[in-house]
């Protein structure tokens, strides 16, 4: 008993979490195990990129988890201050390169904010479209990778082809793949070209009938089920605790969203659900994911319907701009979370600091919590419920 | 209860399915109009105003050039670094005269980073490149320009 | 000549024969290994609408070949802090088994390179066990901590796996009343039935197990590649890790062999020739675990075990004691 | 597989050996160079990249490797050890922090292997060569063969790069390591 407590100490477990392994530690005074130090990542096919977790595990069991970040950081933040705010918008592409619309976005709105500025009806809609397509791309991803993660490998292949699709009508309206730089302040850079916005009413229907293949594909699957059903759970209130956002609260009961909760752009002429999840576990996360793309299907459908057939898609907007001196925040609902970006500005071309709300990162805090009494076996499914993208963790 | 059975019909009925794959190299990718491979320049246009430069996140233009007998500002030389471009667009957003634009060329890997550095007639080359391949692209003012000058 | 399972296998021409039928069935062993990840390539690429390998030879058929000519040929790595001899030993130790349990696999109507063994169901059993040990050996030998936990669950799984796959052959052999392979084929000739039909629970037992004996997903946690990043051959570089594979690879032929003898009526059907028979009843199962393969995600590791031992093991008891009461009452 | 200009290279040298053994080698041209050229088309065919992503340019990567545009069609797939990997596809941005490991796992992985710089992080630093962080081209840190130019580079340019690397090996196998075009 006393070499087990020496132990945990020697491991720097907190006091108050002593009772909790003790407990664990003790359940089998027969068997005698060491405690051994894994070490995830960063190489490793399921820590999405160069994550790095440090897992001490007693047998089976996780005592402790230690997320070493910063193998991507690029010092974006650093590099923004000696840049215009136009210059600015290829590198929020690559923050958080599975939603480069949304990061786009999520700066020109801060600065378009700031300035207080008018957007041109047709832009507006131009941008929802983009931005719903691009979390439908993203959420894909999710799907694709976390049933990788858990062993399966069409379905990975499966977004892949769906993805494929909206990337190419970005590649027709932006001209690039994955690295967009189509927002620009005060509107975007280019109008639909002809044929565009008949291709995404196309889409629909079929991302729909997709949609109900992975329902019929993994969600009904037990194997899948056993292995996200109850793990990973958290309340609300840890939830909140942590900062967290976007689909990691949701799939708690709360319905927070910024599109709904603080409409910015045009999100209040739209009709469209907030679905939440109800145990806030790992299926939860999965299936809400399914069912945002739904709503975001649903967002494009209107917007479709409602958008202008002509019209500038950029507003007036001063050759060079300058934010007026002051400190400005806006987030958004990006794929993950809130996005936001805080800027502090001197009054010059370029911004004074910049700091970036990542949700990516926010999120990731409450992975060792989680992890912590759990068996290893869990690690792979909870660290990919979390849904993190390095570029955007990192900076 | 069974439900993995419903996945398994998924996945033979995928099995028929016509393939979506692209056999790249027999056959080559249909790019869109704006597609931004790599750049191609037209010298008879450029003014050497140097916007393109300044407004560059990585700063990979560079370009020189001097006063013709016509006090007109020629262009001399005008390099980008392949090494370091990112195939943002924000130079042909800039650019007055159109003289910088993108071309569909996506084929530019190499065995050494020195081919990555190109200059102007390199530059150039890929325009013609461009308006052989694309004949219905180029707009006929835009030649007519470059006839001009 | 080719009947030597009834005379004294030490004589003269008939050990020439053994040779060379031994040598017959381990080409046939490389060549079916070959092909089968060919075809696993290309029939998971068709499941996920892409083409899969096309370009090296006609269709992509020399695919395999270029793979293994390659590993062949590739820098032998032994890692300085592992145990060298048992580093090197552990691909031996789990590829020749997996070898010699084609032996008793009868392959057509006259079986010409297979043994006659009276004991022919408990010898694939007993022989396949020792595979683990190469696995588990290899998993421990590379000193890296994935290669033993990988290592580690291999050995779990397959002991564990064990049980109800064998448990499960014991109600054909109850039904057949013979331990030998060619004798259960022809008691399924004469009985008129395959015995998939009165052996369907012993059937689907028998699949499960067997597909978590083979490593294959949804069981495929010795070698799970976004948990263990390779499993238990992590550390295995060149040929010692194209012979890990071609252990696999075998086994999976072997274990659908198994499968076709036991529970399909091995080279028994109308009209094609034996050997036919046989190559599509295989093939069969080879396909299914390709499909699996496409489409399951992989079990978690404790719910493995409780899956063989709380529901696998009941459900093979149970259709033992149904075979034997029925046999009994019915005789 | 086209082998008209490793033909051409005028000597071969044989992997491993003195230049005395190499020239008596040679007399044996006639039997070794079908095995060199065998050599060639093995590797040349069944390259396996690590699954190394980085940054932005892993997700172009594994798009690549997607029912989209197959790399299983080459044979290409991707192995989660280094020791069974024959490329590395760095893709992505390195760090300084990542540098030293990237270094450990070209290290681990088995001669012969190869590295190709995906996209322009990788190759000079890319949008992040004024960055404190970045390191600026993987080339300070392992040996490349194969730049690819992008940000990141499309698929089918990807697959370009790729082609090259397999032609660079076939030429290799002739004897001389190949470093122009």
């Amino acid at each position: 008993m006393a070499q087990t407590e020496e132990t945990l100490e020697r491991l720097g477990v907190p006091a108050d979490k002593l009772e909790h392994h003790r407990l664990r530690l003790d359940d089998d005074p027969d068997v005698r195990t060491e405690e051994m130090l894994l070490n995830v990542g960063p190489q490793h096919p399921s820590t999405h990129g160069v994550f790095r977790l440090l897992v001490k595990i007693r047998g089976e069991t996780i005592l402790d988890a230690e997320p070493v970040i910063g193998y991507l950081h690029r010092g974006t933040e650093k590099l923004a201050e000696d840049l215009q705010y136009t210059q600015i918008i290829p590198y929020t592409d690559r923050l958080d390169y599975l939603a480069a619309m949304l990061n786009n976005y999520a700066l020109c709105h801060t600065v378009e904010e700031a300035l207080g500025l008018e957007i041109p009806e047709r832009a507006e809609y131009l941008r929802v479209i983009v931005m719903e397509l691009q979390r439908i791309a993203s959420h894909l991803l999710f799907i694709g990778t976390y049933l990788l993660d858990l062993g399966a490998m069409s379905p990975f292949l499966y977004v892949f082809q769906e993805r494929e699709r909206i990337v190419q009508m970005f590649n027709k309206i932006c001209g690039a793949r994955l690295t967009y730089n189509y927002m620009r302040i005060g509107g975007v850079k280019w109008d639909a070209p002809p044929g565009w916005l008949d291709e995404v009413r196309a889409f629909v229907p079929f991302m729909k009938e997709r949609i109900k293949m992975y329902d019929d594909l993994i969600t009904g699957n037990e194997i899948f089920l056993n292995r996200t059903r109850g793990i990973g759970q958290y309340d609300t209130e840890t939830a909140l605790k942590y900062g967290l956002s976007g689909i990691n609260l949701r799939c708690t009961g709360f319905a927070w969203d910024l599109r709904r909760k603080k409409p910015y752009s045009i999100y209040d002429r739209f009709e469209f659900d907030i679905p939440v999840g109800t145990r806030g576990d790992c299926f939860d996360r999965y299936y809400l994911h399914l069912l945002e793309m739904q709503q975001s299907l649903r967002i494009v459908e209107q917007a479709l319907d409602q958008i202008p057939d002509s019209g500038p898609v950029l507003g007036k907007v001063p050759k060079l701009i300058r934010v007026p001196k002051g400190e400005y925040y806006s987030g958004i609902e990006g794929a993950r979370g809130e996005l936001g970006f805080y800027i502090v500005s001197d009054g010059k071309d370029k911004p004074y600091r910049l700091k970036i709300r990542k949700p990516s990162f926010v999120n990731l805090q409450l992975l060792p919590e989680l992890l912590r009494g759990q068996n290893i076996a869990n690690l792979i499914a909870i660290l990919g419920a979390v849904d993190i993208v390095l570029g955007e963790v990192d900076a | 209860m069974f439900g993995f059975l419903k996945g398994l019909g998924v996945t033979l009925s995928q099995l028929p399915r016509k393939k979506v794959t692209l056999q790249y190299p027999d056959v080559m990718p249909e790019w869109p109009e704006r597609f931004r491979g790599v750049h191609r320049f037209i010298p008879e246009l450029c003014i050497v105003c140097n916007q393109c430069a300044r407004i560059c996140p990585t700063s990979c233009i560079s370009l020189s050039g001097t006063r013709d007998e016509n006090k007109k500002l020629r262009i001399d030389t005008y390099d980008i670094n392949f090494d370091i471009c990112i195939l943002c667009d924000l130079c042909t957003e800039v650019c007055p005269t159109e003289s910088i634009l993108m071309s569909d060329t996506f084929e530019l890997a190499s065995y050494s980073r020195d081919d990555l550095y190109l200059d102007m007639h390199w530059l150039y080359e890929n325009e013609l490149r461009y308006e052989r391949a694309h004949p219905d692209r180029v707009a006929p003012a835009q030649l007519e320009k470059a006839g001009e000058a | 000549m080719w009947d030597w399972q009834n005379a004294s296998p030490l004589t003269g021409l008939n050990f020439v024969a053994m040779v060379v039928g031994a040598v017959v069935v381990l080409a046939i062993g490389l060549g079916v290994v070959t092909y089968t990840i060919y075809a696993e390539r290309k029939v998971i690429g068709w499941m996920q609408g892409r083409i899969g390998p096309n370009r090296v030879g006609p269709f992509g058929l020399l695919q395999s070949i270029a793979d293994i000519v390659k590993l062949l040929i590739k820098e032998d790595v032994v890692p300085e802090r592992a145990d060298r001899v048992l580093f090197l030993l552990a691909p031996v130790i789990a590829f020749i088994p997996s070898f010699m349990v084609l032996a008793v696999i009868p392959f057509s109507a006259r079986h010409p390179f297979t043994a006659n063994l009276a004991v022919g169901a408990l010898y694939y059993i007993a022989l396949s066990a020792i595979t683990i040990h190469g696995v588990m050996l290899g998993g421990w030998a590379s000193n890296n901590k994935y290669a033993l936990i990988g290592g580690m669950r291999s050995a779990a799984q397959m002991l564990s796996y064990e049980v109800p796959l064998g448990l499960s052959l014991v109600g054909v052999i109850l039904m057949a009343g013979s331990l030998n392979l060619n004798d259960i084929v022809e008691a399924q000739a004469r009985s008129g039935w395959w015995y998939i039909v009165p052996q369907f629970l012993g059937f689907c037992v028998f699949l499960v197990a067997a597909t978590a004996e083979l490593n294959r997903t949804p069981f495929d946690l010795p070698e799970a590649e976004s948990e263990l990043v390779a499993g238990y051959h992590v550390e295995y570089t060149g040929f010692r890790f194209a012979f890990f594979m071609l252990t696999e690879y075998l086994y999976l032929f072997a274990m659908g062999g198994l499968m076709a003898t036991l529970f399909l009526g091995g080279w028994t059907g109308p009209w094609l020739p034996g050997w036919l028979w046989f190559a599509i009843k295989v093939f069969a199962f080879i396909f299914f675990q390709f499909w699996l393969r496409a489409t399951m995600p992989r079990i978690r590791v404790d719910q493995l075990m409780s899956f063989s031992w709380k529901v696998l093991l009941p459900l093979a008891l149970l259709n033992l004691v149904v075979t034997a009461v029925l046999k009994a009452f019915l005789s | 597989m086209d082998l008209s200009r490793a033909r051409q290279l005028p000597v071969i040298e044989y992997e491993g050996f003195t230049p005395e053994e190499n020239a008596e080698l040679r007399k044996a041209g006639l039997v070794l160079a079908p095995l060199e050229e065998l050599k060639a088309w093995a590797r040349s065919n069944s390259l396996w990249p690590l699954t190394f992503g980085l940054a932005c340019c892993a997700i172009e990567m594994m798009a690549t490797g997607a029912s989209h545009y197959d790399l299983d069609r080459f044979g290409i797939i991707f192995r989660a050890s280094p020791r069974q990997a024959d490329v590395m596809i760095v893709a992505g941005t390195v760090t300084k922090k990542m540098g030293p490991l990237l270094r450990r796992l070209y290290e681990q992985m088995a001669e012969p292997k190869w590295v190709i710089a995906m996209g322009v992080c990788a190759t000079a630093g890319g949008p992040y060569v004024r960055s404190y962080s970045v390191v600026k081209g993987v080339d300070q840190i392992v040996p490349v063969d194969v730049y690819i130019p992008g940000c990141p580079p499309s698929p089918p340019a990807l697959i370009y790069g790729l082609n090259l690397l397999q032609q660079k090996i076939r030429r290799e196998a002739r004897g001389r390591r190949v470093m122009e075009a």
